[in-house]
């Protein structure tokens, strides 16, 4: 049945794709899409917790708030970004940016 | 009240405001014009279907789920394939479906290199890909038979261009479909000039009363496909309760293009009915809804008058009207406005037809009374005849002793291309309202 | 909420399609055909499904389930009667904002799945009316259900019955209540992504067949359950002096619903820049004043 | 719910996550990655009903769909190619990147395992929304009054970054395209 192990496998697997997404794309967009899932991954743990270990802990509930604003901060920001780089360089592709990498 | 049942979505060819001057209007038959071919469930096609509309009238039929209700009936003469063989090649044809707007996702497709997109920033500073576009001969809120190739930035209009495709009949002969009764009194008045004959007085009147009745017509069908393009119900259900007695009456005056003889009277009660109806119509689009979508969009460039309404509506009071005695015995003064913006133009329409009503009651009145007017023929003009038609002056000269007049509009490339001019820069729904604004015709008026 | 709920929601969801379409006929000033109106739909069913050449067909046929999903969903969170007030949960009057929510995605699914430059641009309109359009919706269903300390939906309706409903208490929040939800509904004057001049067609312009039936379903269930909901939430639901309580909401409904289309034809369809000034200049800190205006209302009032 | 029901709904939804999670970037078209993408957070928030914390399911519905639709505009917006029809590969040291992924979850999966939580097996009455309220107003109001302040800088932050010529509005000067 249900149990606590098995949500923090589901989140541990969706860390994981979510970290591929992070390093494997090429695409700034693509990038902030992995953060997305990993900040669902770290979610889904409290939400475990929540459920199996901690019932009556409201903070942790709280938390889980704290990381949806989070979730859509950090892709407003990157957003940002991404019409910036492409307004001044004409390209989202994360190779191209490496101007500061001396 | 009797309500009505719900009239059936179909494939008008080439649209709603053709078949409304050239007889019968497809509300009558129970037909409203479809958005597009997957909601048809009609067909209203003439018999003779003009070969530019062949070719996209088979893609639409292909797009069309189930076998339509196919009304044929006699359209203008032009030369073109039959529909019944139109009908057979896209029932066979029916399996690969070609779409006449070239539209699977033309996204990336232009051949430059993928990576960076090169090309000059947009409004914003980004630069994106155009998509071009071609807004069909068939099925579009354009006129049917106009293209319009037009070059979007995201949904913003970048560039324009219309071309007619449908072609009128045989140069010297040639009348054009969508004002049948204006070319046709002008030819005869031209003829009349060069014979130096006389018309009766009743006969010049119910000319008068003829070309009056075609303008209102032309002018309340176009409110209605504007009503269309505007999603607002109220416009088109008024727009079209305007129109019924007026057809009704152009059926019993006998003044339709296909006269089927005169009524007695009849008329005079419709023709009352449809000026209140034509007040209560104006009254409606006076109103602030219509300024929501129409005041100060589409505005014509400085300098740029095209004749007929348009012009009017952008302050240039040209109408060959004027300087004609029998309009002036009627009390005629031109119709005009000074914005020159889709709401100007939609007005000056408006009012037109409900000054062109009057007229009419006014001018059939003195035809049954058979009141005299010495002065020559109505619209003579010192080049031959002039006649201001539902989109402009038509001007026919004759040289004389028997042969064809030589009937031309003059001023429907600059209106085309004024209406290219205004709808470019804009916004997508902003440019097509423009586009539709101009009344253009689809078919390729000669002069 | 018995194990026939789901059943109930399917079932009236069927019936109040039909009765929506009547609705529509009549409100155009025609003659309404239920049986002609279900056996053209049925008829409808036995064309074949369009396939357009696209790149995304997966998205293009996901389209019209994602829709029907969504509206079901929405309707099933609609409290109708004592005896049947859909599917309970603690959170329902945020439920009903987030199954509207997902009708974005269908609709974006359908625009950019059809191909044609116009059905791609009707869905990036909706996207960009709905990203205006949804937090008001969500706001306001907080604000109405401050006074009761609830966000059940059928807490809300009894504590309307027994104080005033909550249009007479918070107008401001039904003026912008209505406005967003007819935009969710693809109602005109609203309907920018699906409108029928302009884009010939709009986002749903190449589907035949069963994929056009599920969609003209969906979005019948979508308008009974916008007015179901404002009916319930604004209206005071069932509750009313003479008739039966499943009368009286059906009698509000149907008058919202008549109301929302009766609008739709008087208006012509606004522009996008205007409505997307309406609602990041006036829907989105109304909603957000509705809220501090709801926190004063239940102190000075409820508590 | 019932057990039964909570692992109905919870198997099936868990697994289709992590399956349209994948292949948010296996496909090649731009509009159905945020679409996988948006369909797979969707059911994570059903995930969380199934564990019986509505609220957090709720709103992790809600915003999901609005955020992930924007995610799809601007990936439409500044992908070269958002119809997916080179069908290209936009990954980069494909091997590294995924063996580094598997390694870090394999790790958290065999941590997860082990180690013994403290499970306690009570009933499923997740603090409901009434106890969310009170502790967002009451004990944790300050970092809530931080999020809202972080969502407000953000907001003016992020629109001063994408504006044209930038923080200081300077307009680029001739040559140089800003």
């Amino acid at each position: 049945m249900i149990s606590l192990p098995v949500v923090l496998v589901f989140a541990a697997v969706l860390f994981g794709i979510g970290l591929y997404g992070v390093l494997g794309q090429t695409n700034a967009v693509m990038v902030i899409m992995g953060v997305e899932l990993m900040l669902g991954a770290a979610m889904l743990n409290v939400v475990g917790f929540l459920r199996f270990a901690a019932q009556d802990s409201t903070s942790g509930a709280f938390f889980v708030l704290i990381l949806l604003t989070l979730m859509a901060l950090e892709a407003a920001i990157g957003f940002g970004l991404v019409i910036s780089t492409f307004r001044n360089r004409r390209t989202a592709e994360v190779d191209d940016l490496t101007d500061l990498s001396g | 009240m009797v309500l009505s049942t719900r009239p059936r979505a179909a494939l008008i060819v080439p649209d709603e405001l053709s078949w409304t001057v050239w007889g019968t209007d497809p509300a009558e038959r129970g037909l409203t014009p479809a958005s597009a071919p997957e909601y048809a469930r009609g067909l209203l096609v003439p018999e003779v279907v003009p070969a530019a509309l062949a070719g996209p009238l088979v893609a639409a039929l292909a797009r069309v789920p189930q076998r339509p209700l196919v009304i044929a009936d006699s359209g203008p003469n032009v030369t073109g394939s039959h529909v019944a063989e139109l009908l057979g090649r896209s029932a066979q044809g029916s399996g690969d479906h070609h779409d006449s707007q070239h539209d699977h996702g033309d996204h990336g497709e232009h051949g430059h290199d993928m990576m960076a997109i090169v090309g000059d920033p947009s409004a914003d500073g980004l630069v994106m890909e155009p998509v071009e576009l071609e807004l069909g001969p068939l099925s579009s809120s354009l006129p049917g038979g106009l293209i319009a190739s037009l070059r979007l930035d995201g949904d913003l209009v970048v560039s324009c261009e219309l071309r007619s495709t449908l072609v009128t009949g045989n140069g010297r002969g040639a009348v054009d479909p969508l004002a049948p009764v204006a070319w046709a009194v002008a030819a005869t008045v031209a003829t009349e000039l060069a014979d130096g004959t006389h018309p009766a007085p009743a006969t010049a009147w119910r000319r008068i009363a003829a070309v009056e009745l075609e303008r209102a017509v032309s002018h309340l069908a176009w409110l209605r496909s504007v009503g269309r393009l505007l999603g607002w119900d109220q416009l088109v259900a008024c727009a079209q309760r305007t129109l019924q007695p007026l057809l009704e009456a152009r059926r019993d005056a006998g003044l339709a293009a296909t006269p089927r003889g005169p009524g007695a009277g009849a008329d005079a009660r419709d023709l009352a009915v449809a000026a209140k109806r034509a007040g209560k119509l104006t009254g409606l689009l006076e109103g602030s809804r219509l300024a929501a979508r129409a005041r100060g969009r589409g505005r014509l460039a400085s300098g740029t008058a095209p004749a007929g309404p348009n012009g009017r509506a952008a302050g240039a009071l040209r109408d060959a009207r004027d300087d004609d005695p029998f309009y002036r015995a009627l009390g005629f003064e031109p119709v005009g406005g000074h914005e020159g913006d889709v709401e100007a133009r939609v007005l000056v329409r408006a009012r037109e037809a409900v000054a062109s009503v009057a007229l009419v009651t006014d001018a059939l009145a003195r035809a049954a009374a058979g009141r005299g007017w010495s002065e020559g023929p109505g619209f003579a003009s010192p080049a031959g005849a002039a006649v201001e038609g539902p989109r402009g002056p038509v001007l026919a000269s004759s040289p004389g002793a028997g042969a064809a007049p030589l009937v031309v509009a003059p001023g429907a490339a600059a209106t085309a291309a004024a209406a290219a001019a205004a709808a470019t820069d804009q916004e997508w729904s902003v440019a097509l309202l423009t586009l539709v604004s101009f009344d253009l015709s689809g078919w390729q008026v000669p002069g | 909420m018995s194990d026939l709920t789901p059943v109930a929601i399917l079932a009236l969801a069927a019936v109040g399609a039909v009765a929506v379409a009547c609705l529509e006929t009549l409100v155009a000033g025609l003659r309404p055909a239920p049986i002609g109106a279900t056996r053209q739909a049925l008829a409808g069913l036995r064309e074949p499904i369009s396939h357009p050449r696209t790149y995304d067909s997966w998205l293009f046929h996901l389209a019209p389930g994602l829709l029907l999903v969504a509206a079901l969903s929405a309707l099933a969170m609609v409290p109708w009667a004592p005896g049947f007030r859909g599917i309970e949960l603690e959170t329902g009057a945020i439920l009903f904002p987030a199954a509207l929510a997902y009708v974005t995605p269908a609709v974006f699914m359908a625009g950019w799945g059809g191909g044609s430059p116009l059905a791609v641009i009707g869905g990036f309109r909706f996207i960009a009316l709905m990203l205006g359009y949804a937090m008001p919706i969500a706001m306001v269903a907080t604000a109405v259900a401050a006074p009761v300390g609830s966000l059940r939906p059928a807490a809300i309706v009894d504590l309307q019955g027994t104080t005033v409903p909550m249009a007479l208490a918070q107008p401001y929040s039904l003026a912008l209540w209505v406005p967003a939800v007819m935009a969710v509904a693809l109602l005109p004057p609203f309907d920018v992504a699906t409108a029928r001049g302009e884009l010939g067609g709009g986002a749903f312009e190449r589907y035949t067949g069963l994929e056009a039936a599920l969609i003209a379903l969906a979005r019948r269930v979508l308008l009974l359950a916008v007015a179901g909901m404002t009916a319930a939430l604004f209206l005071s639901g069932w509750h009313g002096p003479w008739l039966p309580d499943w009368l009286w909401m059906a009698v509000k409904t149907a008058a919202v619903a008549t109301l929302m289309l009766y609008a739709g034809r008087r208006m012509p369809r606004l522009e996008i820049e205007r409505l997307l000034t309406l609602a990041w200049k006036v829907a989105v800190p109304g909603a957000i004043a509705a809220i501090v205006l709801a926190g004063g209302t239940t102190l000075l009032f409820y508590v | 719910m019932s057990d039964l029901t909570t692992a109905l709904v919870f198997w099936p939804a868990g697994v289709l996550m992590l399956v349209t999670a994948l292949y948010v970037f296996i496909t090649s078209s731009m509009a159905r990655a945020g679409l996988l993408l948006l369909a797979a957070l969707a059911l994570e928030g059903l995930l969380f009903l199934a564990l019986a914390s509505e609220f957090l399911g709720v709103l992790m519905l809600l915003m999901m769909s609005a955020e992930m639709v924007i995610m799809v505009f601007f990936m439409v917006m500044f992908m070269p190619d958002p119809g997916g029809l080179m069908g290209m590969d936009m990954v980069h040291d494909k091997r590294r990147s995924a063996g580094a992924a598997v390694v870090v979850g394999l790790l958290l999966a065999v941590v997860a395992v082990l180690t013994d939580w403290p499970a306690q097996v009570l009933p499923p009455d997740a603090p409901d929304v009434r106890a969310i309220g009170f502790e967002v107003m009451g004990r944790s109001m300050f970092s809530f009054l931080f999020a809202g302040m972080a969502i407000l800088f953000t907001m003016v932050g992020g629109i001063m970054v994408a504006k044209q010529g930038g923080r200081y509005g300077v307009q680029a000067p001739a040559g140089e395209v800003r």
